[in-house]
């Protein structure tokens, strides 16, 4: 069941346009996108540019991984994750995450499911700089 | 032995290098590997019980021995999407 | 603010690309959106092609007033709602909605709570056109 | 007076034509129009219980009043999405 995965990270803009027109299938009735996208506030700081770095080979494992789960957890007839890497200006988006179903719940789950799993197993960083010219990695503490 | 761990975000940047070379025994368990790592600088010392241990690009538990490993990393918080 | 609502009824194939090339808004910092695609099957029964009628300007109406409560309730700085009318062929979309804001949460919340009342109180019909030629109308009764 | 209703889908479907022209006092309630309309035939009167009316574009109480109404509508259950 392989071939509906799709998973990449990508060193420039991601091609949202080409992702999302490849959607018909007699058996979805529900399809639903995230794009995250840098924002220039975070509290009182602003934000120029975001940098994002990766253990390629284990992200690249592991975001598969988080699309095998949802698979395993939701009724889910494709799912597409793309990470961009390097620098994703204010205003560009650093990851697309999609998935279909013949339901739309299920597709509404998986979404929020997988980004909330992306953003905590997988071994992606990003740097923030600041219109200051500080520049800071981001390594949230879980509490 | 000499092992070499690679090294990403604040810590590839605090230490100066995308891997750092450690001497430890072959047997090593993971938690080993993290105590020595956090030795290394003040920074490291703050930062690493936060980080998580891969051995050939998984995660691994503290007990878990690098022996045979051909890859060790150390995966600080992530902070991708 | 309404030049942020994006609320339309339209008799022809829904274009996704064009409202996602306008996306970039500095303080945005995610993007979702939603299709609801005709689909072949339902339960046992084997779909050709849908049919939407609605009541258009009450629903035209209708989606604005979701709009508006959408952005009262959540943190959002953009929503769109397209609701095609007539047949929609299996595999096509016959709704798409869409929504950014600073944060995920809000739009994720936001996408679904908008999906559910629309098919709640939209005064929108769909009639199935069921592969053995036989066409029935969709009422459903709330329990 | 004489009230036109609009119809829809099934309602629509089962009388034949996209209006119905009913006989109800001037300050009739939506209940009662309901009521009329439940009287033309068998299936208008299993579906009208299931039915909300809409009187100038907006859904209105039982105990609403068509008085001065531009437009009534029988709205059956809504399926769009």
């Amino acid at each position: 069941m392989s071939s509906r995965l799709q998973i990449e990270l990508v060193d420039d803009r991601i091609a949202v346009r080409s992702w999302i027109d490849d959607a018909s299938d007699p058996d979805v009735g529900a399809i639903a996108w995230f794009l995250g996208v840098t924002r220039r506030n975070t509290g009182d700081r602003v934000t120029d540019t975001l940098f994002y770095e990766a253990h390629r080979p284990m992200a690249k494992k592991g975001l598969e991984v988080l699309a095998n789960l949802a698979c395993e957890q939701f009724d889910l007839r494709r799912v597409v994750i793309i990470h961009r890497l390097g620098e994703v200006p204010v205003g560009q988006a650093s990851v697309l995450v999609g998935c279909s179903s013949p339901h739309r719940k299920d597709s509404f789950d998986a979404l929020a499911w997988m980004m909330d799993e992306l953003k905590r197993v997988v071994p992606i960083w990003k740097r923030e700089c600041y219109a200051d010219g500080t520049t800071e990695w981001v390594h949230p503490v879980e509490s | 032995m000499s092992l070499n761990v690679l090294l990403f975000a604040a810590a590839r940047d605090d230490i100066g290098s995308d891997y750092v070379e450690i001497d430890v025994p072959d047997n090593a368990s993971a938690a080993l590997v993290m105590s020595k790592l956090s030795e290394l600088s003040p920074f490291m010392a703050e930062l690493v019980p936060y980080c998580r241990l891969a051995i050939d690009e998984r995660y691994a538990d503290a007990s878990a021995s690098i022996q045979g490993a051909r890859e060790v990393a150390l995966i600080p918080p992530v902070s991708g999407g």
